[in-house]
């Protein structure tokens, strides 16, 4: 009986959970669609998990907007997606919060696309101060000139290192 | 006689003989007592340049304790070293460094390549910031595969390079 | 006071040690024992058993050269390559048997999963180091002989510590 | 006469230049590392004035080996022995957390045991990676007892794992779709009494090293990162928690089966070097409840593994997971466009998010202290280079 008990506390538990992630995510995409209109596209929605995409002129001020009105004060990885098909690179930034409790499990994907034969974008330092290495480590790897960052300079590869970035797809590996 | 004797070439060559037959006579009692002494002190070099050196730390640990061969991690400076370990993998931007480490050591020194990338590059075949072995930049006394080899395979590698100091002539 | 207690206290736990057993075990003399013979690899069930990941051993009577062991190494290290061997056997139509370089092999012991036919399993052997390259490159015929390995000490847990004992 | 007083007012200029230039000299240029007693891997630039600390640049890449691009040339299988690499001694975790990735791109749950066993080993990899960095941290102050006695005791747990799995650390044994095999015969008996065992010597550490007078004044005060800092910096794992937030990913974003397990987050609010250093110890602490709560919990029979392709096709789109490791959260973004192979992985590491603390702390402190910052951050190079 007491099993039972349980089991239905456990199940409703989880059921709880999950409505209430739904619920904030739901919010969180409801108030910043409200506020930007059609800036902003809603690429995916799983649980815990959302990912907007964002022009570039628009990343600093909807950034802005979630950390001021979300809670959103730390960016675990910026990092870059290469397209050449599409011919751009794909800018993601995975967005967390350790001041608020609700979104503790969660993490925003803010994501823009810039061009790729001269690919620049707005640096998002001032913003979040987590993101100076990975900034950094993303220019080093793909390219992508960050306006704004105080170093765009040689950071993990050697310091002769004179190849294309390596995260290029069009960067050939040997054998491959 | 004795006058022929004090002729200074002749002394010279008498003193140069005798020198010769000593020499020859010590020279392998001599080496094998400089030999021992060079197999109970190999001083390895505080260089990591991988993850290897984990395993390096086990080596050191009280489990296997490398000290009961006379290996014991030199925290001094690499004057007084004799033995480097490359512990793993070496970059682009690491060969330098180990280049530089290497011919800082004083003579007779010796080499161990120690896990897969060291020998050969190991997993990193087609990295384009992974030497292919260190062999290119320095002499490589003793191979110890494995990926980090176990302990045991690198206490069996100083057991045969201590055999290899054996051997050796001394100059 | 508290300083004083503190040191007291360290001291005193330090010095305990010099009662309990050591727990270093002599290597060339002793080996540690292991769970059976070495990984292992069921292919009709899909799971793997428990056993340490060694030198691989080769059953020569059940390979049928069919590369999968190859395949799955290419992406990993390319340690192992497929070549000639001069014996016959009726289900190795073309008589190729992996041969496996030591200097590049990371004992993920995927090769062994890739194995349909139970013809590749991993032993307790370890002690491969040596003076040259060439000498790590095991071929077909010295990758079938069974290691002598004999370990016998593990760990044991007393009131004395831990230690290694038989 | 003007002559006279344009030449002194020369000379003045000129001493005073020399001064400005003397002063300026006061700087000086310092390198740690590569090789160094206690840097490892790693080097950084650092300027001192005097004994105190007033610039410093890192230059980490002595171990970049190129994992993200050598990724997507392999296939899902042939990724976890490359991934586990940059750490090996907490490779269950760093193969966890691109096993979850993976599964969730395919779309498949792993059977009830299999999720008990691979929670177990990644305890146990979490265990022997902490015992390790505490290992290096008791010799970075000179602790000589400190480095034995945790590389000792290690070995209990790296003898379970290599019970468990085969291999000492590199264990290749979380794969997508679980584990690669079942717990051997014994194997529990073993694991409780080496885990009991383990427990009791924690409490030596904690009168040998954390309760020493000497470590006390070497650490508590030192490199303070306040809540707000770390908020800030993004920092994770032992370093955040030591800092006041209680963050761990086990507690926040269950997977697997610790939404089953009870256990405490543990952190603490004093912000200095040896709260940082006495969170692992914490945390060590609830890892030994953790097991024998999974050995306790653990079904007698079942699958371990649902077994996959070699060449499993994943379905177009991507995915975030991440799991609590011995350094913090460890997340991989693994983007998939249909093919057996990623098109992109992405390693959010723990080392590369705690880097950032090290200029932070190490600037306006003393050089003395910088043994005991650096090492307190939970920094394993490898890792944060990948």
């Amino acid at each position: 009986m007491e099993k039972t008990n349980t089991e239905n506390n456990q199940t409703n538990l989880i059921e709880v959970k999950e409505e209430k992630s739904n619920l904030l995510s739901s919010s969180l995409i409801n108030s910043i669609t409200t506020n930007f209109g059609d800036q902003v596209k809603l690429v995916y929605k799983k649980e815990n998990r959302s990912k907007i995409m964002v022009s570039p002129e628009n990343l600093v001020e909807t950034a802005l907007y979630l950390r001021n009105n979300h809670g959103f004060d730390h960016a675990e990885s910026a990092s870059g997606t290469d397209y050449p098909a599409d011919n751009q690179i794909e800018i993601n930034y995975h967005l967390g919060s350790y001041s608020n409790t609700d979104y503790y499990p969660y993490i925003l994907v803010l994501s823009t696309r810039v061009d790729r034969t001269d690919p620049k974008s707005n640096s998002l330092i001032n913003i979040f101060p987590s993101v100076e290495y990975h900034e950094r480590e993303t220019y080093e790897m793909l390219g992508v000139f960050f306006l704004g960052h105080p170093r765009n300079e040689r950071f993990i590869l050697p310091e002769d290192w004179a190849d294309m970035p390596p995260l290029r797809k069009d960067f050939r590996i040997k054998g491959r | 006689m004795i006058k022929d004797l004090v002729n200074p070439t002749n002394f010279n060559l008498l003193v140069s003989n005798i020198g010769d037959v000593l020499v020859k006579a010590l020279d392998a009692p001599l080496g094998y007592v400089i030999n021992w002494g060079r197999v109970w002190s190999l001083w390895p070099v505080h260089l990591e340049t991988a993850c290897c050196s984990v395993e390096f730390g086990a080596v050191s640990s009280p489990r296997y304790d490398a000290e009961r061969f006379g290996i014991l991690e030199a925290f001094g400076s690499l004057r007084q070293c004799d033995l480097i370990v490359v512990q793993g993998t070496v970059t682009r931007k690491m060969a330098p460094r180990l280049r530089m480490v290497y011919d800082q050591m004083p003579e007779p020194k010796y080499v161990i390549a120690m896990g897969a990338c060291a020998i050969t590059g190991g997993l990193y075949l087609d990295s384009y910031n992974v030497l292919p072995g260190i062999d290119s930049i320095v002499p490589v006394d003793v191979y110890v595969p494995g990926c980090p080899p176990r302990p045991e395979t690198l206490i069996q590698g100083t057991m045969l390079l201590q055999e290899k100091i054996k051997r050796s002539k001394v100059k | 006071m508290n300083t004083a207690t503190g040191f007291i206290k360290a001291l005193e736990s330090g010095t305990k040690h010099i009662v309990l057993k050591r727990f270093t075990f002599r290597y060339p003399q002793e080996k540690l024992k292991f769970v059976g013979d070495g990984y292992q690899f069921d292919p009709k069930k899909g799971v793997g058993i428990a056993g340490t990941r060694g030198r691989h051993i080769l059953f020569h009577d059940k390979c049928t050269g069919c590369q999968l062991c190859a395949i799955a190494c290419e992406g990993i290290a390319e340690a192992i390559t497929m070549v000639k061997v001069d014996e016959q056997w009726k289900q190795n139509k073309k008589s190729i048997m992996p041969q496996i370089d030591y200097g590049k092999c990371v004992f993920c012991g995927l090769c062994v999963d890739a194995c349909p036919f139970y013809a590749l399993y991993m032993t307790n052997d370890y002690e491969l180091s040596s003076f040259t390259k060439s000498h790590l490159i095991y071929t077909p015929a010295q990758l079938a002989v069974k290691p002598k390995y004999d370990g016998e000490v593990e760990i044991k847990i007393g009131s004395r510590g831990a230690y290694h004992g038989r | 006469m003007s002559s006279l007083e344009e030449k002194i007012d020369e000379a003045k200029k000129l001493s005073l230049q020399i001064t400005k230039e003397t002063e300026d000299d006061r700087l000086m240029t310092l390198s740690v590392g590569p090789q160094h007693p206690g840097s490892g891997h790693f080097r950084f630039t650092i300027k001192v004035d005097g004994d105190y600390i007033v610039f410093v640049d890192p230059d980490p890449g002595y171990v970049h080996r190129g994992h993200e691009k050598m990724c997507e040339y392999r296939n899902h299988f042939q990724n976890i022995p490359h991934l586990e690499r940059p750490v090996i001694h907490d490779s269950c975790n760093i193969t966890y957390a691109y096993s979850l990735a993976v599964e969730d791109l395919v779309g498949i749950t792993v059977p009830r045991r299999g999720q008990f066993i691979r929670a177990l080993a990644s305890e146990l990899s979490r265990l022997s990676y902490t015992l390790y960095w505490l290992a290096i941290y008791g010799i970075f102050l000179g602790h000589s007892t400190m480095f034995m006695w945790p590389a000792g005791d290690r070995e209990l747990l790296i003898d379970l794992l290599e019970r468990l799995s085969g291999a000492r650390v590199t264990n290749a044994f979380n794969i997508p779709g679980g584990v690669r095999n079942d717990i051997p015969y014994n194997f529990k008996e073993k694991c409780l009494a080496q885990v009991n065992y383990f427990e009791t010597r924690l409490k030596e550490y904690e009168d040998i090293f954390y309760n020493n007078p000497l470590l006390r004044q070497r650490t508590e005060g030192v490199g303070i990162l306040t809540k707000e800092d770390a908020i800030k910096l993004g920092v994770t794992g032992s370093v955040l928690r030591a800092s006041g937030v209680p963050f761990d990913v086990r507690k926040v974003e269950p997977y697997d089966v610790y939404d089953e397990i009870e256990f405490n987050v543990q952190y603490m609010k004093t912000c200095d070097s040896f709260a940082r250093a006495y969170v692992p110890v914490l945390d060590m602490r609830e890892s030994c409840h953790i097991i024998r709560q999974l050995l306790d919990k653990m079904p007698d029979s079942g699958d371990v593994r649902e077994k996959l392709q070699f060449n499993i096709k994943s379905s177009p789109g991507e995915t975030y997971k991440r799991v609590e490791s011995g350094r913090g959260a460890l997340g991989y973004h693994v983007v998939s466009d249909g093919t057996p192979r990623p098109y992109r992985v992405k390693a959010s590491v723990g080392s590369f998010r705690n880097l950032l603390a090290l200029p932070f702390l190490l600037t306006g402190s003393k050089l003395g202290d910088m043994p005991a910052i650096y090492w307190s951050l939970n920094y394993w190079p490898v890792e944060a280079d990948r």
